[in-house]
Protein backbone atom coordinates (compact mmCIF):
# COMPACT_ATOMS: atom_id res chain seq x y z
CA UNK A 1 0.00 0.00 0.00
CA UNK A 2 1.74 3.51 -0.98
CA UNK A 3 2.34 5.05 1.98
CA UNK A 4 0.41 8.75 2.84
CA UNK A 5 4.09 10.69 1.92
CA UNK A 6 4.48 9.32 -1.41
CA UNK A 7 0.78 10.00 -2.48
CA UNK A 8 0.83 13.13 -1.56
CA UNK A 9 4.48 14.31 -2.73
CA UNK A 10 3.53 12.72 -5.90
CA UNK A 11 0.07 14.68 -6.40
CA UNK A 12 2.46 17.66 -5.32
CA UNK A 13 4.62 17.23 -8.35
CA UNK A 14 1.65 16.35 -10.62
CA UNK A 15 0.21 19.68 -9.54
CA UNK A 16 3.83 21.12 -10.14
CA UNK A 17 3.82 19.95 -13.92
CA UNK A 18 0.19 21.23 -14.62
CA UNK A 19 0.99 24.37 -13.13
CA UNK A 20 4.43 24.91 -15.32
CA UNK A 21 2.50 23.87 -18.47
CA UNK A 22 -0.60 25.74 -18.49
CA UNK A 23 1.80 28.80 -17.46
CA UNK A 24 3.86 27.90 -20.75
CA UNK A 25 1.17 27.39 -22.55
CA UNK A 26 -2.12 29.12 -21.79
CA UNK A 27 -2.10 32.93 -22.95
CA UNK A 28 -4.74 34.66 -20.66
CA UNK A 29 -2.78 36.61 -18.11
CA UNK A 30 -5.25 35.51 -15.28
CA UNK A 31 -5.17 31.81 -16.43
CA UNK A 32 -1.39 32.16 -16.05
CA UNK A 33 -1.65 33.41 -12.48
CA UNK A 34 -3.72 30.91 -11.81
CA UNK A 35 -1.38 28.45 -12.90
CA UNK A 36 1.61 29.70 -10.88
CA UNK A 37 -0.47 29.42 -7.74
CA UNK A 38 -1.19 25.89 -8.65
CA UNK A 39 2.07 25.38 -8.89
CA UNK A 40 3.15 27.05 -5.51
CA UNK A 41 0.50 24.90 -4.22
CA UNK A 42 2.01 21.69 -5.47
CA UNK A 43 5.31 23.02 -3.98
CA UNK A 44 3.78 23.81 -0.28
CA UNK A 45 1.99 20.11 -1.18
CA UNK A 46 5.47 18.39 -1.64
CA UNK A 47 7.42 20.01 1.69
CA UNK A 48 4.53 19.52 4.15
CA UNK A 49 4.36 15.49 2.73
CA UNK A 50 8.04 15.45 3.80
CA UNK A 51 7.62 16.37 7.40
CA UNK A 52 4.53 13.88 7.91
CA UNK A 53 5.27 10.97 10.31
CA UNK A 54 2.98 8.48 10.22
CA UNK A 55 1.60 6.94 13.86
CA UNK A 56 1.90 9.84 16.36
CA UNK A 57 5.50 10.79 16.16
CA UNK A 58 6.72 14.47 15.95
CA UNK A 59 5.78 16.56 12.87
CA UNK A 60 8.84 18.20 11.55
CA UNK A 61 8.27 22.29 12.26
CA UNK A 62 10.86 23.38 9.65
CA UNK A 63 8.85 22.74 6.24
CA UNK A 64 5.69 23.80 8.08
CA UNK A 65 7.33 27.32 8.93
CA UNK A 66 8.76 27.56 5.38
CA UNK A 67 5.48 26.86 4.21
CA UNK A 68 3.69 28.96 6.18
CA UNK A 69 5.96 31.76 5.48
CA UNK A 70 5.70 30.57 1.26
CA UNK A 71 1.87 30.84 1.48
CA UNK A 72 2.37 34.77 2.92
CA UNK A 73 4.56 35.39 0.21
CA UNK A 74 2.66 33.75 -2.85
CA UNK A 75 -0.87 35.49 -1.74
CA UNK A 76 1.23 39.29 -2.27
CA UNK A 77 3.23 38.08 -5.35
CA UNK A 78 -0.30 37.03 -6.61
CA UNK A 79 -1.74 40.33 -5.59
CA UNK A 80 0.88 42.08 -7.29
CA UNK A 81 0.56 40.17 -10.10
CA UNK A 82 -2.97 40.80 -10.33
CA UNK A 83 -2.16 44.67 -10.50
CA UNK A 84 0.22 44.30 -12.96
CA UNK A 85 -1.94 42.01 -15.32
CA UNK A 86 -4.79 44.77 -14.93
CA UNK A 87 -2.32 47.43 -15.70
CA UNK A 88 -1.22 45.28 -18.71
CA UNK A 89 -4.70 44.81 -20.21
CA UNK A 90 -5.75 48.75 -19.28
CA UNK A 91 -2.74 49.69 -21.09
CA UNK A 92 -2.73 47.60 -23.86
CA UNK A 93 -6.45 47.89 -24.54
CA UNK A 94 -5.96 51.83 -24.33
CA UNK A 95 -3.16 52.07 -26.73
CA UNK A 96 -4.17 49.19 -29.32
CA UNK A 97 -8.14 50.00 -29.79
CA UNK A 98 -8.80 53.16 -28.33
CA UNK A 99 -6.61 55.66 -28.20
CA UNK A 100 -9.46 58.27 -28.12
CA UNK A 101 -9.82 57.18 -24.45
CA UNK A 102 -6.78 57.43 -23.51
CA UNK A 103 -6.87 60.84 -21.43
CA UNK A 104 -9.63 59.46 -19.03
CA UNK A 105 -8.24 56.03 -18.19
CA UNK A 106 -5.10 56.64 -17.85
CA UNK A 107 -5.79 59.84 -16.56
CA UNK A 108 -4.67 58.94 -12.92
CA UNK B 1 -11.37 -1.48 14.14
CA UNK B 2 -7.48 -0.21 13.15
CA UNK B 3 -7.46 -1.90 10.26
CA UNK B 4 -11.15 -0.44 8.94
CA UNK B 5 -9.74 3.19 10.35
CA UNK B 6 -6.76 2.89 7.95
CA UNK B 7 -8.60 1.52 4.94
CA UNK B 8 -10.79 4.87 5.61
CA UNK B 9 -8.35 6.45 6.02
CA UNK B 10 -6.27 6.13 2.71
CA UNK B 11 -9.83 6.28 0.80
CA UNK B 12 -10.66 9.43 2.47
CA UNK B 13 -6.81 10.39 0.78
CA UNK B 14 -7.79 8.91 -2.45
CA UNK B 15 -10.94 10.95 -2.79
CA UNK B 16 -8.86 14.08 -1.58
CA UNK B 17 -5.69 13.95 -3.97
CA UNK B 18 -8.26 13.06 -6.87
CA UNK B 19 -10.70 16.11 -6.20
CA UNK B 20 -7.46 18.02 -5.94
CA UNK B 21 -5.78 17.19 -8.80
CA UNK B 22 -9.35 17.04 -10.84
CA UNK B 23 -9.73 20.78 -9.36
CA UNK B 24 -6.07 21.89 -11.05
CA UNK B 25 -7.13 20.12 -14.21
CA UNK B 26 -10.63 21.64 -14.43
CA UNK B 27 -9.67 25.00 -13.45
CA UNK B 28 -6.59 25.14 -16.09
CA UNK B 29 -8.46 23.68 -18.72
CA UNK B 30 -12.00 25.65 -19.01
CA UNK B 31 -12.41 28.27 -21.47
CA UNK B 32 -14.39 30.57 -18.92
CA UNK B 33 -12.02 32.31 -16.86
CA UNK B 34 -15.08 33.11 -14.02
CA UNK B 35 -15.08 29.72 -13.61
CA UNK B 36 -11.56 28.96 -13.30
CA UNK B 37 -11.25 31.67 -10.96
CA UNK B 38 -14.65 29.61 -8.50
CA UNK B 39 -13.04 26.57 -8.88
CA UNK B 40 -9.16 28.04 -7.77
CA UNK B 41 -11.44 29.37 -4.51
CA UNK B 42 -12.85 25.46 -3.91
CA UNK B 43 -8.84 24.39 -5.25
CA UNK B 44 -7.77 26.52 -2.04
CA UNK B 45 -10.46 25.26 0.60
CA UNK B 46 -9.72 21.68 -0.58
CA UNK B 47 -6.25 22.41 -0.27
CA UNK B 48 -6.36 23.33 3.47
CA UNK B 49 -8.42 20.09 4.11
CA UNK B 50 -5.02 18.39 2.80
CA UNK B 51 -2.94 20.16 5.49
CA UNK B 52 -5.96 19.33 8.15
CA UNK B 53 -5.03 16.08 6.95
CA UNK B 54 -1.15 16.14 6.68
CA UNK B 55 -1.87 17.25 10.71
CA UNK B 56 0.01 21.06 9.68
CA UNK B 57 -2.55 22.72 11.75
CA UNK B 58 -0.79 26.03 11.00
CA UNK B 59 -0.16 25.61 7.52
CA UNK B 60 -4.04 24.82 7.27
CA UNK B 61 -4.99 28.05 9.47
CA UNK B 62 -3.56 30.13 7.19
CA UNK B 63 -4.44 28.75 4.21
CA UNK B 64 -8.00 28.17 5.37
CA UNK B 65 -8.19 32.05 6.18
CA UNK B 66 -6.01 33.26 2.73
CA UNK B 67 -7.68 30.89 -0.05
CA UNK B 68 -10.68 30.99 1.47
CA UNK B 69 -11.10 35.05 2.51
CA UNK B 70 -8.31 36.90 0.84
CA UNK B 71 -7.47 35.05 -2.48
CA UNK B 72 -10.92 34.62 -3.75
CA UNK B 73 -11.81 38.17 -3.04
CA UNK B 74 -8.71 39.25 -5.15
CA UNK B 75 -9.02 37.22 -7.89
CA UNK B 76 -12.90 38.82 -8.31
CA UNK B 77 -11.87 42.23 -7.91
CA UNK B 78 -9.09 41.32 -10.41
CA UNK B 79 -11.67 39.75 -12.78
CA UNK B 80 -13.88 42.41 -12.08
CA UNK B 81 -11.24 45.29 -13.12
CA UNK B 82 -10.23 43.43 -16.12
CA UNK B 83 -13.81 43.36 -17.15
CA UNK B 84 -14.58 46.85 -16.89
CA UNK B 85 -12.25 47.33 -19.99
CA UNK B 86 -13.45 44.55 -21.70
CA UNK B 87 -17.14 43.20 -20.83
CA UNK B 88 -17.53 39.81 -22.07
CA UNK B 89 -14.66 37.85 -20.57
CA UNK B 90 -16.82 35.98 -18.65
CA UNK B 91 -19.41 35.19 -20.63
CA UNK B 92 -20.08 30.51 -21.26
CA UNK B 93 -18.22 29.43 -23.96
CA UNK B 94 -15.94 32.43 -24.73
CA UNK B 95 -12.92 31.99 -26.29
CA UNK B 96 -10.23 33.26 -23.60
CA UNK B 97 -7.75 34.35 -25.61
CA UNK B 98 -9.37 36.42 -28.59
CA UNK B 99 -7.96 38.91 -29.92
CA UNK B 100 -8.56 42.53 -28.42
CA UNK B 101 -9.13 44.00 -31.88
CA UNK B 102 -12.88 43.20 -31.93
CA UNK B 103 -13.58 44.39 -28.05
CA UNK B 104 -16.61 46.57 -27.48
CA UNK B 105 -16.51 50.00 -27.75
CA UNK B 106 -17.60 51.29 -24.29
CA UNK B 107 -15.13 51.49 -21.34
CA UNK C 1 -3.70 12.89 -16.78
CA UNK C 2 -1.32 15.32 -18.60
CA UNK C 3 -2.51 14.26 -22.10
CA UNK C 4 -5.81 15.46 -21.66
CA UNK C 5 -5.15 18.55 -19.98
CA UNK C 6 -3.90 20.57 -23.40
CA UNK C 7 -6.81 19.27 -25.57
CA UNK C 8 -8.71 22.39 -25.31
CA UNK C 9 -5.69 24.88 -26.05
CA UNK C 10 -4.49 22.66 -29.14
CA UNK C 11 -7.67 24.48 -31.37
CA UNK C 12 -6.68 24.38 -34.98
CA UNK C 13 -3.89 22.80 -35.36
CA UNK C 14 -1.10 21.01 -33.19
CA UNK C 15 1.69 23.73 -32.16
CA UNK C 16 4.97 21.74 -32.64
CA UNK C 17 6.08 24.14 -29.90
CA UNK C 18 3.50 23.31 -27.43
CA UNK C 19 4.30 19.49 -28.09
CA UNK C 20 8.20 19.91 -27.53
CA UNK C 21 7.17 21.92 -24.50
CA UNK C 22 4.87 18.88 -23.43
CA UNK C 23 7.48 16.43 -23.91
CA UNK C 24 9.96 18.22 -21.86
CA UNK C 25 7.81 18.59 -19.24
CA UNK C 26 6.61 14.87 -19.38
CA UNK C 27 10.37 14.46 -18.90
CA UNK C 28 10.96 16.77 -16.33
CA UNK C 29 8.13 15.39 -14.15
CA UNK C 30 8.73 11.92 -15.02
CA UNK C 31 12.49 12.32 -13.54
CA UNK C 32 10.96 13.97 -10.38
CA UNK C 33 8.47 11.62 -10.13
CA UNK C 34 11.50 8.89 -10.28
CA UNK C 35 13.33 10.62 -7.42
CA UNK C 36 9.99 10.69 -5.05
CA UNK C 37 9.65 7.67 -5.44
CA UNK C 38 13.54 6.48 -4.83
CA UNK C 39 13.53 8.93 -1.82
CA UNK C 40 13.42 7.17 1.17
CA UNK C 41 10.73 7.99 2.93
CA UNK C 42 10.41 8.83 6.56
CA UNK C 43 13.18 10.97 6.32
CA UNK C 44 14.82 11.72 9.43
CA UNK C 45 13.98 15.45 10.06
CA UNK C 46 14.73 18.26 12.29
CA UNK C 47 12.02 17.62 15.00
CA UNK C 48 14.46 16.61 17.05
CA UNK C 49 16.90 19.56 17.16
CA UNK C 50 13.90 21.34 16.95
CA UNK C 51 12.38 19.78 20.41
CA UNK C 52 15.74 20.03 21.86
CA UNK C 53 16.52 23.90 21.80
CA UNK C 54 12.42 24.61 21.98
CA UNK C 55 12.83 25.63 25.84
CA UNK C 56 15.52 28.25 24.74
CA UNK C 57 13.40 29.96 22.33
CA UNK C 58 10.57 31.50 24.64
CA UNK C 59 7.69 29.72 23.12
CA UNK C 60 5.99 26.52 23.29
CA UNK C 61 5.01 26.36 19.98
CA UNK C 62 7.86 24.58 17.52
CA UNK C 63 6.56 26.30 14.35
CA UNK C 64 6.69 29.77 15.94
CA UNK C 65 9.74 29.00 17.47
CA UNK C 66 11.42 27.81 14.22
CA UNK C 67 9.69 31.25 12.57
CA UNK C 68 10.23 33.77 14.44
CA UNK C 69 13.49 32.25 16.84
CA UNK C 70 15.78 29.68 14.59
CA UNK C 71 14.99 31.00 10.96
CA UNK C 72 14.02 34.58 12.10
CA UNK C 73 16.26 36.19 9.61
CA UNK C 74 13.97 34.52 7.01
CA UNK C 75 10.95 36.03 8.58
CA UNK C 76 12.04 39.33 8.69
CA UNK C 77 12.88 38.88 5.13
CA UNK C 78 9.43 38.02 4.37
CA UNK C 79 7.35 40.84 5.82
CA UNK C 80 10.01 42.93 4.17
CA UNK C 81 8.82 41.13 1.38
CA UNK C 82 5.27 41.93 2.24
CA UNK C 83 6.00 45.33 2.52
CA UNK C 84 7.73 45.51 -1.01
CA UNK C 85 4.55 43.67 -2.54
CA UNK C 86 2.72 46.88 -1.44
CA UNK C 87 4.85 49.48 -2.14
CA UNK C 88 4.98 47.22 -5.80
CA UNK C 89 1.46 48.16 -5.82
CA UNK C 90 1.39 51.44 -4.80
CA UNK C 91 3.65 52.49 -7.51
CA UNK C 92 1.81 50.85 -9.92
CA UNK C 93 -1.87 52.53 -9.83
CA UNK C 94 -3.62 54.44 -7.51
CA UNK C 95 -6.83 53.44 -5.74
CA UNK C 96 -10.17 52.84 -8.23
CA UNK C 97 -12.49 52.61 -5.46
CA UNK C 98 -15.32 51.86 -6.52
CA UNK C 99 -17.75 52.50 -4.01
CA UNK C 100 -21.48 53.00 -3.95
CA UNK C 101 -21.81 55.24 -1.33
CA UNK C 102 -25.63 55.01 0.70
CA UNK C 103 -26.16 51.53 -1.26
CA UNK C 104 -25.37 49.21 0.94
CA UNK C 105 -27.89 46.48 1.89
CA UNK C 106 -28.84 45.98 5.70
CA UNK C 107 -28.39 42.39 5.32
CA UNK C 108 -24.63 43.10 4.55
CA UNK C 109 -24.22 45.74 7.13
CA UNK C 110 -25.37 43.19 9.39
CA UNK C 111 -23.07 40.67 8.89
CA UNK C 112 -20.47 43.65 8.69
CA UNK C 113 -21.42 44.57 12.28
CA UNK C 114 -21.79 40.59 13.63
CA UNK C 115 -18.35 39.55 11.43
CA UNK C 116 -16.02 41.65 11.99
CA UNK C 117 -15.51 42.30 15.45
CA UNK C 118 -15.33 38.58 15.80
CA UNK C 119 -12.39 38.73 13.37
CA UNK C 120 -11.03 40.90 14.83
CA UNK C 121 -11.27 38.51 18.38
CA UNK C 122 -10.35 35.67 16.57
CA UNK C 123 -7.26 37.39 15.01
CA UNK C 124 -6.12 38.65 18.35
CA UNK C 125 -6.60 35.34 19.56
CA UNK C 126 -4.68 33.55 16.98
CA UNK C 127 -1.62 35.75 17.72
CA UNK C 128 -1.72 35.26 21.00
CA UNK C 129 -2.41 31.28 20.46
CA UNK C 130 0.75 31.31 18.21
CA UNK C 131 3.10 31.04 21.31
CA UNK C 132 2.04 27.74 22.63
CA UNK C 133 -0.03 26.27 20.01
CA UNK C 134 -0.87 26.64 16.09
CA UNK C 135 -1.35 30.41 15.40
CA UNK C 136 0.98 33.36 15.36
CA UNK C 137 1.26 36.68 13.18
CA UNK C 138 0.74 35.13 9.65
CA UNK C 139 -2.74 33.65 10.66
CA UNK C 140 -3.61 36.16 12.90
CA UNK C 141 -2.68 38.88 10.14
CA UNK C 142 -4.52 36.74 7.39
CA UNK C 143 -7.74 36.54 9.83
CA UNK C 144 -7.10 40.33 10.06
CA UNK C 145 -6.77 41.14 6.24
CA UNK C 146 -9.63 39.14 6.43
CA UNK C 147 -11.96 41.43 8.69
CA UNK C 148 -10.51 44.50 6.06
CA UNK C 149 -11.45 42.91 3.04
CA UNK C 150 -14.55 42.32 4.28
CA UNK C 151 -15.64 46.22 5.23
CA UNK C 152 -13.94 47.22 2.04
CA UNK C 153 -16.40 45.10 -0.33
CA UNK C 154 -18.96 46.47 1.74
CA UNK C 155 -17.86 49.87 0.65
CA UNK C 156 -18.23 51.80 4.56
CA UNK C 157 -18.33 55.01 3.60
CA UNK C 158 -15.82 55.94 6.19
CA UNK C 159 -13.33 53.98 4.19
CA UNK C 160 -12.50 56.43 2.15
CA UNK C 161 -11.85 58.90 4.21
CA UNK C 162 -9.10 56.44 6.16
CA UNK C 163 -6.51 59.15 6.43
CA UNK C 164 -3.01 57.88 4.32
CA UNK C 165 -0.52 58.69 6.76
CA UNK C 166 -1.79 56.15 10.05
CA UNK C 167 -2.05 53.31 7.41
CA UNK C 168 1.42 53.94 5.96
CA UNK C 169 2.35 53.67 9.90
CA UNK C 170 0.05 50.67 10.29
CA UNK C 171 1.92 48.92 7.03
CA UNK C 172 5.87 49.85 8.60
CA UNK C 173 5.00 48.66 12.14
CA UNK C 174 5.87 44.76 11.32
CA UNK C 175 9.35 45.39 9.70
CA UNK C 176 10.14 48.59 12.10
CA UNK C 177 9.72 46.28 15.43
CA UNK C 178 11.16 43.91 13.89
CA UNK C 179 14.18 45.37 12.74
CA UNK C 180 14.33 47.53 15.95
CA UNK C 181 14.41 43.91 17.79
CA UNK C 182 16.39 42.92 15.94
CA UNK C 183 19.17 45.41 16.11
CA UNK C 184 18.35 45.48 19.99
CA UNK C 185 19.83 42.73 20.15
CA UNK C 186 22.73 42.95 17.78
CA UNK C 187 23.45 45.56 20.47
CA UNK C 188 22.03 43.62 23.80
CA UNK C 189 23.53 40.32 23.27
CA UNK C 190 26.04 40.58 20.37
CA UNK C 191 24.20 38.63 17.67
CA UNK C 192 21.71 39.49 15.35
CA UNK C 193 17.98 37.99 16.37
CA UNK C 194 19.74 36.32 19.18
CA UNK C 195 17.21 36.84 21.54
CA UNK C 196 17.59 37.82 25.44
CA UNK C 197 16.67 34.61 27.30
CA UNK C 198 14.90 35.96 29.74
CA UNK C 199 13.12 38.82 27.41
CA UNK C 200 12.66 36.21 24.78
CA UNK C 201 8.82 35.37 25.24
CA UNK C 202 7.84 38.85 25.34
CA UNK C 203 9.69 40.09 22.50
CA UNK C 204 8.78 37.57 20.06
CA UNK C 205 5.17 38.26 21.63
CA UNK C 206 5.32 41.98 20.61
CA UNK C 207 7.09 41.17 17.39
CA UNK C 208 4.27 38.68 16.48
CA UNK C 209 1.72 41.40 17.68
CA UNK C 210 3.26 44.11 15.29
CA UNK C 211 3.77 41.80 12.39
CA UNK C 212 0.07 40.57 12.40
CA UNK C 213 -1.31 43.98 12.23
CA UNK C 214 0.96 44.93 9.51
CA UNK C 215 0.09 41.61 7.54
CA UNK C 216 -3.39 42.56 7.88
CA UNK C 217 -2.96 46.17 6.82
CA UNK C 218 -0.96 45.03 4.07
CA UNK C 219 -3.46 42.24 2.66
CA UNK C 220 -6.42 44.82 2.97
CA UNK C 221 -4.06 47.40 0.99
CA UNK C 222 -3.24 44.46 -1.58
CA UNK C 223 -6.99 44.18 -1.74
CA UNK C 224 -7.84 47.94 -2.54
CA UNK C 225 -4.60 47.29 -5.26
CA UNK C 226 -3.78 51.08 -5.78
CA UNK C 227 -1.82 54.02 -3.84
CA UNK C 228 -3.87 55.87 -1.42
CA UNK C 229 -5.24 59.36 -2.06
CA UNK C 230 -3.78 62.02 0.32
CA UNK C 231 -0.40 61.90 -0.61
CA UNK C 232 2.94 62.50 1.58
CA UNK C 233 3.91 65.15 -0.91
CA UNK C 234 0.89 65.96 -3.14
CA UNK C 235 -1.89 67.18 -0.47
CA UNK C 236 -5.44 66.45 -2.33
CA UNK C 237 -8.35 66.13 -1.55
CA UNK C 238 -9.17 62.36 -1.43
CA UNK C 239 -11.68 60.91 -3.96
CA UNK C 240 -10.82 56.99 -2.96
CA UNK C 241 -8.82 55.74 -0.25
CA UNK C 242 -7.58 52.57 0.75
CA UNK C 243 -7.14 50.44 4.04
CA UNK C 244 -9.08 49.29 6.94
CA UNK C 245 -7.24 52.09 9.10
CA UNK C 246 -6.85 52.34 12.38
CA UNK C 247 -8.21 49.12 14.66
CA UNK D 1 -13.96 9.60 10.17
CA UNK D 2 -16.72 7.56 7.61
CA UNK D 3 -19.05 10.43 8.17
CA UNK D 4 -15.87 12.54 6.81
CA UNK D 5 -15.79 10.85 4.01
CA UNK D 6 -19.61 11.06 3.16
CA UNK D 7 -19.72 14.71 3.15
CA UNK D 8 -16.12 14.83 1.31
CA UNK D 9 -18.52 12.90 -1.58
CA UNK D 10 -21.31 15.58 -0.87
CA UNK D 11 -18.42 17.75 -1.74
CA UNK D 12 -17.37 16.62 -4.70
CA UNK D 13 -21.51 16.02 -5.83
CA UNK D 14 -21.13 20.16 -5.27
CA UNK D 15 -18.44 20.22 -7.94
CA UNK D 16 -20.88 19.05 -10.56
CA UNK D 17 -22.42 22.10 -10.12
CA UNK D 18 -19.80 24.58 -10.48
CA UNK D 19 -19.31 22.39 -13.83
CA UNK D 20 -22.30 22.68 -14.81
CA UNK D 21 -23.88 25.45 -13.33
CA UNK D 22 -25.90 27.19 -15.37
CA UNK D 23 -25.52 31.00 -14.24
CA UNK D 24 -22.49 32.32 -11.92
CA UNK D 25 -24.44 31.98 -8.98
CA UNK D 26 -24.56 28.50 -8.97
CA UNK D 27 -21.12 28.44 -9.39
CA UNK D 28 -20.41 30.50 -6.36
CA UNK D 29 -23.08 29.16 -4.10
CA UNK D 30 -21.26 25.36 -4.92
CA UNK D 31 -18.35 27.10 -3.95
CA UNK D 32 -19.82 28.20 -0.40
CA UNK D 33 -21.13 24.74 -0.20
CA UNK D 34 -17.30 23.72 0.11
CA UNK D 35 -16.75 26.17 2.66
CA UNK D 36 -19.84 25.10 5.03
CA UNK D 37 -18.77 21.17 3.87
CA UNK D 38 -15.14 22.05 4.77
CA UNK D 39 -16.17 23.12 8.11
CA UNK D 40 -18.21 19.76 9.12
CA UNK D 41 -15.04 17.77 7.90
CA UNK D 42 -12.11 19.51 9.76
CA UNK D 43 -14.43 19.13 12.94
CA UNK D 44 -15.00 15.53 11.88
CA UNK D 45 -11.13 15.03 11.08
CA UNK D 46 -10.30 16.77 14.32
CA UNK D 47 -12.02 14.24 16.54
CA UNK D 48 -10.65 11.41 14.03
CA UNK D 49 -7.29 12.55 14.52
CA UNK D 50 -7.69 13.41 18.33
CA UNK D 51 -6.02 17.47 18.00
CA UNK D 52 -8.09 20.34 19.62
CA UNK D 53 -6.28 22.45 17.19
CA UNK D 54 -7.84 22.07 14.29
CA UNK D 55 -11.17 22.80 16.07
CA UNK D 56 -9.44 26.91 15.42
CA UNK D 57 -9.23 25.86 11.78
CA UNK D 58 -12.59 24.89 11.57
CA UNK D 59 -13.35 28.00 13.16
CA UNK D 60 -11.34 30.46 10.77
CA UNK D 61 -12.85 28.58 8.22
CA UNK D 62 -16.54 29.15 8.76
CA UNK D 63 -15.77 32.84 9.48
CA UNK D 64 -13.43 33.53 6.27
CA UNK D 65 -15.07 31.38 3.71
CA UNK D 66 -18.40 33.60 3.47
CA UNK D 67 -16.09 36.37 1.65
CA UNK D 68 -15.76 35.01 -1.46
CA UNK D 69 -19.39 34.90 -2.04
CA UNK D 70 -19.67 38.29 -0.56
CA UNK D 71 -17.38 39.50 -2.71
CA UNK D 72 -19.27 38.36 -5.29
CA UNK D 73 -22.41 39.54 -4.80
CA UNK D 74 -21.29 43.32 -3.93
CA UNK D 75 -18.50 43.17 -6.93
CA UNK D 76 -19.21 40.33 -9.92
CA UNK D 77 -22.76 39.78 -9.98
CA UNK D 78 -24.13 40.70 -13.15
CA UNK D 79 -28.15 40.82 -13.43
CA UNK D 80 -27.86 39.28 -17.05
CA UNK D 81 -26.13 38.56 -19.74
CA UNK D 82 -27.74 41.36 -21.72
CA UNK D 83 -26.78 44.09 -19.50
CA UNK D 84 -23.71 44.99 -21.06
CA UNK D 85 -22.79 48.38 -19.43
CA UNK D 86 -24.22 48.06 -16.07
CA UNK D 87 -22.37 48.13 -13.10
CA UNK D 88 -24.16 44.92 -11.73
CA UNK D 89 -24.85 46.22 -8.53
CA UNK D 90 -28.53 46.24 -6.60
Amino acid sequence: MMSTNLLYSLTGLVLFALGLYALIVCSHLLRKILASNIMSSGVFLMLVSTAYRAGNGKIDPVPHAMVLTGIVVSVSATALALVLACRVQETSNVTLVREEYQHDTSGA
Amino acid sequence: MVAEMTYIMAGFDMLLVATLLWLAWRLLSTPDIFKAVVLFICFGLVMALAWVRLRAPDVALAEAAIGAGITGPLFLAALRRMERLSKEERRLDFEEDRDADHSPGKV
Amino acid sequence: MLTTAPAKYRRKRIDPLVVLVFFLLAGVTAMLGRTICIMPQQMPGLENEVARHLHNSGVASPVTAVLLNFRGYDTLLEVMVLFLAVLGVWSLTRATFVGYMGDVSPVQLAMVRLLAPFMFLVAAYLVWQGSHLAGGAFQGGAVLGGAGVLMLITDLPWLPMVPARPLRCGLALGPVVFLSVALGCLIWSGGFLVYPLQAAAFLLVLIEAACALSIGLTLAALFVGGRPYGELMEEQPYEGGSGQGDE
Amino acid sequence: MVFALVLLFAVVAGLVRILKGPTAADRMLAAQLFGTCGVAIILLLAKGLDAVVLLDVALVFALLTALATTTFVRRTWYAGPEEEGSDGEF
